[in-house]
C-alpha cells in the first residue's frame, strides 16, 4: 500500500471557529491513512481563479472510526478565504500524510504546547493524543482578542489551556511570552511551539535559557509538500532541509537561528 | 492499448511520459505515492559535481496558471548521488535520465563522464537552460557558440543518448536545436522555465530571494508547444516537449506538434498521479481515434 | 488624493494608466461604457499606410490566464483613419497614442510623417514587435541593428514623443532597449505578446489561422515584470509597463519594478472599466502608504 | 448615461430546460438597458479555474418590469458547463447590451424563425416580441430528438412552433431543412436563422432560392465582445466585420458565404 495519498474528502461541516477561521471536517469515503500530530495535509483550493498552487494544513484532529479529517482554516489570503467558503457535501482533493510530525512525548515528560495565528491546530492534536496516553499537557494559545481565539469549548476537556489576549479580553493580557507559565519553564521539559515565526523565535529563545528541548513546527511557503520541488527550504546544521518531508517540526537546536 | 513505445535517440521507453528534472526528485518521492513501473522515465533532480546549497529562502512564488522557482540546482554532488541515491532506485522498474549541470564546459564533461559509468542510467540530459545560477546554466544555452561547444565536448565523454535541454528565454530557439544537433546530440528536450519575476507590492519587495526565477505550468504551454512545433520542423533528431502538461489533451498536443515524449513538471505538484492520468489518457485518445500507436501521431497537426 | 502625474519623455499625463494598442479600438468603443477623461492616455490600434484586412478567422484562442491572438493588425489604413475616426476621437479629453505599423523602414517613416502632422494626437508609440504579420512587424524588433535603424529614422520623421515598442521574443531585451534609446526613443514600452501556439487535439489542427500567435493576459505578467526591471536598470528614458496588468495591485509591480506608466491590454476584453479602477486603486494605495506622488514608487523596489 | 453596462445581476433560477441545457433567470438591482432580440450578453464565468475570458450568450426573454433578463445555455463546453452549475443567489457579472439584434418585422411581415443548437433563444425572443407587436412568426426548431429540445411549454403560447428531430421522437422525422414550412417559403418574406453553421448555410440557401430575406446570427468566438479586439471577425462584402458590433445579426447577401 501506498504511504501516501492524492484523495478526494468530503466537506461535512464548514464552521466558523472564531474570527476569520473555520474548522473544516472532512470524511473520507474509505479509511484514512495513519496522520501524527504536526503532520499535514495538501489541500487543492476549488473555485479561486487566482490560485495555482494546494495549500498545506496541519491536522486538528482525526477521527479514524468515522474516517474523519478536521482542518483549522484561518482567512491569511486567497486560498485559505476560499476554502472557509466551501460548502458541505463539496469534494476537497487532498495530498496526505505529510511531513515529520512531532516527536511524541513519553510517560513521565512534562510537556508544554505554544501556539498562536495559523499554528494552533497541530499543537491541540498533540495535545490531545498525549492525554489520550495519559500523559498531561499545558496548552499556552495567544492571540490579539477574545474573538481571534478558537472557542474554548473546541479545546478538549483534557486539555489544561491557558490563554493570552494583547486587548486582556480573554485570560492574561499580553503576548504568550509574558504569560505565567512561561516563567516556570522549568516545571516542563519539552516545549512544542507553532505560530507566527516571531512568537516561535521568542518562545525558542526562552526554552534555550532554560535549557528546555524545544520542538518548532514551520510554515515556510510550499509548492509540492511531498519532497521533490525543493522550494520550502529551511537553513539548518544538516544543509538546507526541506520543511515538507524533513519537517515542518525541527528540535530548534537543528535551526540555525539567531535566537 | 495502443503502442505507447518511442525511441528517443536510442532510448526505448515503454511510453512517451517522463517526469520533468527538479519535478519529481530522485524517483522515490513519487514510490510513496505509486509504482513507478508506469512512467515512461524518469528525468532525476539536476546534478552538479559538488554539493550545492542552492539559492535562499524564498525560491517559490505562485502566479496566474504557474509559478516561479529559484531553487538552483541544489543537490548534494555526485558522490553523494552515487553513494547514497543510486543504490536506491537503479532498481526501479522504469528508464533513468539523469539531468547534469555545470559552470563551465569542464564541469559538464567531468560530469557526464562519472554518470555515464553508472549502468542504470538510461540516458543523460544536458541542462544548459537553468536560470537561476548565476554560473553557466542558462548562459550556455541562449547562445549558439557556447551551447554547440559544450554539446561537442559533452558528446565525447557521453556514450549514452545525450538529450540537451532547451532554453526558451532566445530569440530563435530553431538556431540552438539545429547547433546541438550538428555538434551530435540525439534528442532535445525543450522548454526550461521562462525568465520571470514576481513582486510583493506591499512590502516593495521582490518574492524571491534572487530577484528573477523561472517560470513554469500552464502559463507557459503556448510559448512551448509553438517551440515544439517550430523545432521539431527543422531538426531530425526527436524532439521532448515539455512545459506546462496537465493533462492527456496537453500530451497530445505536444505529440500533434512533433514531439516524441513529453515530460511533466509542475503538474506533479498539483498531483504526483497526473503522469499516470496521461499515460492512460493517451491511450484513450489513441483507441478512439483509431491510432494504433503513438507514432502515428507525432508531428500530426492537419495545417 | 496623491499625484498621479507622469511625464513620458516630454508628454505630460494626468495619470499614469494607458489602455494598450488594439485592446481598445480607437476609444469611441469605450465611451459607450464610461467617460475617456479618467485615463492617462488611449493607445489606438495599430495603424498602416494601406488598408490591411487582417488575417483569416479564427484568430483568438483562450490559454491558461491568457490568450493568444492573431488579428495582423487589421486596420482601414491612415488616410481613412485621418477622414473617418480621427475626427470623432479628437476632441476627447484624454491624451490620444497612435501605434504605427510598416513592412519596411519606408513605410513606418511615411505613416509617422503623416499622423505626425495630426495636432490632438499627443505621441506616437513605433510597433517593431508585432508578431502577426509576415513582413516587418517583430523582425525589426529582434534585431538590433534593425530596431536601431527604424527608431533612428523614424525620430527623423518625429517631432512628437516617440515611443519603441519592445518584443519580449528576444535573448535579450536590455539590447534592444539601449539600442533604440541611443538612437532617440523618448520613452520605450514593453511587452508586447510572447510568440505561442495552441492546438485543438480532437479535430488535429491548431487553433489559429495563423498557427502561431501573441500571447497576452495574466499568464505572461512575470515575464513582462522581469523584462521592465531589467530595462529600467539599463536606460534613462522612461520605461512603460504592459502584460497581464488586470488589477491596481499588478499596475503597482510594475512601478516598482521601474516603469514610469502602464499599459491595460487583454484585460480591457474582461472589463473595459479596468483601467479606471487601477487609477483608483493606485491612489488608494499612495495614500496607504503614505506616498504623495506616484513618481516616489517607480523604480521602489527594495532589494 | 452609459450605452453599454458592466454590472452584476444575480441568478433568480438555474433551471434544467432540456438535456444539457438551463434556463437562467437573472435579475438587476436597477432597470436593465434596453435589449433588442438578437443582442446580447458576454458573462464572466464564475469559479472555473480552466475559463479565461467571458463567454456570450444571447437573451432569450426580458422581463422590465421585474428586471429579468433570461438566457438559455447549453453545455457545449468549459464555460457553459459552469454557468449550468452556478446556484440561485450567485451574482453573475455580465456585460451588456451588446450586438445589433434582429431587423424587427412590421405589421404585414411573413416572417418565419429556424433555428437549433445554441441558436433558439434569440429567436423565441424574437418572436415573442413580434407576436406582442400583432405580428404572427412562425418559429421552426430542430434537434437530434425531443429530450434536446427546449421543453414545448417554454415557447410562448402566442408563437406557432414546429419541431423536427432527427430521431422522430417530437414533431417531424429528420432536419429542418427537410421540414414542411420549409417547402413553402414563398409563404413567408422574412427568415431568421440561428444555430449550427451547417443548418444556418443550408436555410440560406434555400431563402436564396426563393428570394426571401434572410438574416443569420453569427456565433464567432469572440474575446471582448464590443469591438475592441477585432478577434471575431467575419469576411462581409465590406471586408472583415465584427460579429460582435456590426453582427452578430447580418443579412445573408452582406457574407461571403458559398451558397
Ligand atoms: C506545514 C504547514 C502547515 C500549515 N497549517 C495551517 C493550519 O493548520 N491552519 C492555517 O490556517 N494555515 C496553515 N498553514 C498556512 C496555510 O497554508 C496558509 O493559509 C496559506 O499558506 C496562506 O495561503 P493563502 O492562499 O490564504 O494566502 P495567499 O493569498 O497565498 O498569501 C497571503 C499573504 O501571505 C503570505 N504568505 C502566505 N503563506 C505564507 C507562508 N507560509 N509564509 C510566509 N508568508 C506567507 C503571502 O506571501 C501573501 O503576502 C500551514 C502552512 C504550512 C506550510
Ligand atoms: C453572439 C453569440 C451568442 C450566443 N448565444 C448563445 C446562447 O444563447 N446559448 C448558448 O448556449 N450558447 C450561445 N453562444 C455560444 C456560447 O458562447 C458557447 O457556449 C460558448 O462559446 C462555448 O463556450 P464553452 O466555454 O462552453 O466551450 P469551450 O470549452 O470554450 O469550447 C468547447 C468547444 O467548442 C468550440 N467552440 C466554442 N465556441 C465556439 C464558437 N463560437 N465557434 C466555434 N467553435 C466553438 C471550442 O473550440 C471547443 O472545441 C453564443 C455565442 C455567440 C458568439
Ligand atoms: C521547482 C523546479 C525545479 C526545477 N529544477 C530543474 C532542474 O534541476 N533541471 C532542469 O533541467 N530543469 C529544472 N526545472 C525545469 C523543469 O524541468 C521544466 O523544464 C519546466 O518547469 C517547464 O515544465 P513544466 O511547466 O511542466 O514545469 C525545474 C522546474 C521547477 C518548477
Ligand atoms: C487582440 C490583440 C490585439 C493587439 N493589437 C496590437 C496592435 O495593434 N499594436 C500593438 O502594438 N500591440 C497590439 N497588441 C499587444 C498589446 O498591446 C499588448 O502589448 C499585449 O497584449 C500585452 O499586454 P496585455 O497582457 O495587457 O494584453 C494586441 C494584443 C491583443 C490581445
Ligand atoms: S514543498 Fe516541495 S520540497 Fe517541500
Ligand atoms: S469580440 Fe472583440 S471585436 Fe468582436
Amino acid at each position: 500500500m501506498s504511504k501516501k495519498a492524492v484523495t478526494e474528502l468530503t466537506v461535512l461541516e464548514n464552521l466558523p471557529c472564531g474570527r476569520n477561521q473555520s474548522m473544516l471536517v472532512l470524511q473520507g469515503e474509505h479509511d484514512l491513512l495513519p496522520v501524527k500530530p504536526g503532520q499535514f495535509v495538501n489541500v487543492e483550493i476549488p473555485d479561486n481563479k487566482e490560485v495555482f498552487l494546494r495549500r498545506p494544513f496541519s491536522v486538528f484532529r482525526v477521527d479514524e472510526e468515522r474516517r474523519l479529517l478536521t482542518l483549522l482554516v484561518k482567512d491569511l489570503g486567497k486560498g485559505s478565504h476560499s476554502l472557509m467558503q466551501v460548502g458541505t457535501g463539496r469534494k476537497l482533493n487532498i495530498i496526505y500524510p505529510l511531513g515529520n510530525g512531532f516527536t511524541f512525548p513519553v510517560t513521565g515528560d512534562r510537556p508544554l504546547a505554544v501556539g498562536g495565528g495559523s499554528g494552533v491546530a497541530p499543537l491541540l492534536f498533540l495535545a490531545s493524543l498525549a492525554a489520550s496516553a495519559g500523559i498531561k499537557m499545558d496548552v499556552l494559545l495567544g492571540a490579539r482578542s477574545a474573538a481571534d481565539h478558537i472557542p474554548v469549548n473546541t479545546v478538549a476537556e483534557d486539555i489544561r489551556c491557558f490563554f493570552t489576549t494583547e486587548d486582556g479580553s480573554l485570560g492574561a493580557s499580553g503576548l504568550v511570552t509574558d504569560h505565567q507559565v512561561m516563567k516556570q519553564l522549568d516545571s516542563y521539559n519539552r516545549i512544542y511551539t507553532c505560530g507566527p515565526l516571531p512568537m516561535m523565535k521568542a518562545v525558542a529563545a526562552l526554552a534555550k535559557t532554560k535549557s528546555v528541548t524545544c520542538e518548532v513546527s514551520l510554515e515556510n511557503l510550499m509548492a509540492c509538500g511531498f519532497g521533490v520541488c525543493l522550494c520550502c527550504i529551511e537553513p539548518t546544521v544538516e544543509g538546507n532541509q526541506c520543511v515538507c518531508t524533513q519537517g515542518p517540526v525541527f528540535n530548534v537546536n537543528d535551526l540555525l537561528w539567531q535566537i | 492499448m495502443a503502442d505507447l513505445k518511442v525511441n528517443i535517440g536510442g532510448l526505448e521507453l515503454k511510453n512517451p511520459v517522463m517526469t520533468a528534472s527538479g519535478c519529481s526528485g530522485f524517483g522515490t518521492e513519487l514510490t510513496d505515492f505509486f509504482d513507478v513501473s508506469g512512467l515512461g522515465a524518469i528525468l532525476l533532480k539536476g546534478l552538479t559535481l559538488k554539493n550545492r546549497d542552492g539559492n535562499k529562502y524564498p525560491r517559490m512564488a505562485e502566479t496566474p496558471s504557474g509559478m516561479l522557482n529559484a531553487v538552483g540546482l541544489q543537490n548534494k554532488g555526485v558522490d553523494y548521488f552515487i553513494s547514497k541515491i543510486y543504490p536506491e532506485i537503479k532498481h526501479l522498474d522504469c528508464a533513468l535520465i539523469a539531468n547534469v549541470n555545470g559552470s563551465t564546459i569542464e564541469e559538464y564533461v567531468e560530469l557526464t563522464r562519472i554518470i555515464n559509468e553508472l549502468e542504470h542510467i538510461a540516458a543523460i540530459e544536458l541542462n544548459i537552460s537553468c536560470p537561476n545560477v548565476k554560473e553557466g546554466g542558462m548562459a550556455f544555452g541562449v547562445s549558439c557558440p557556447h551551447a554547440g561547444a559544450v554539446t561537442r565536448e559533452v558528446r565525447k565523454a557521453c556514450s549514452k543518448p545525450l538529450i540537451v535541454k532547451l532554453s526558451p528565454n532566445v530569440t530563435d530557439i530553431t538556431d540552438i536545436a539545429r547547433v546541438v544537433e550538428s555538434e551530435g546530440a540525439d534528442a532535445v528536450s525543450l522548454i526550461n522555465t521562462l525568465l520571470g519575476m514576481a513582486i510583493d507590492a506591499e512590502k516593495r519587495i521582490p518574492l524571491l530571494s534572487t530577484v528573477t526565477g523561472g517560470l513554469s505550468g500552464p502559463a507557459i504551454k503556448p510559448v512551448a508547444l509553438r517551440m515544439v512545433w517550430q523545432v521539431s520542423k527543422v531538426v531530425k533528431i526527436p524532439v521532448i516537449g515539455l512545459g506546462g502538461i496537465m493533462n492527456a489533451t496537453d500530451a497530445i498536443e505536444f505529440f500533434l506538434a512533433g514531439a516524441s515524449a513529453v515530460q511533466v513538471g509542475t503538474a506533479l505538484f498539483k498531483d504526483p498521479l497526473i503522469p499516470l492520468h496521461i499515460v492512460d489518457g493517451i491511450d484513450n485518445y489513441l483507441e478512439r481515434h483509431h491510432f494504433g500507436s503513438i507514432n502515428q501521431i507525432i508531428g500530426g497537426l492537419q495545417m
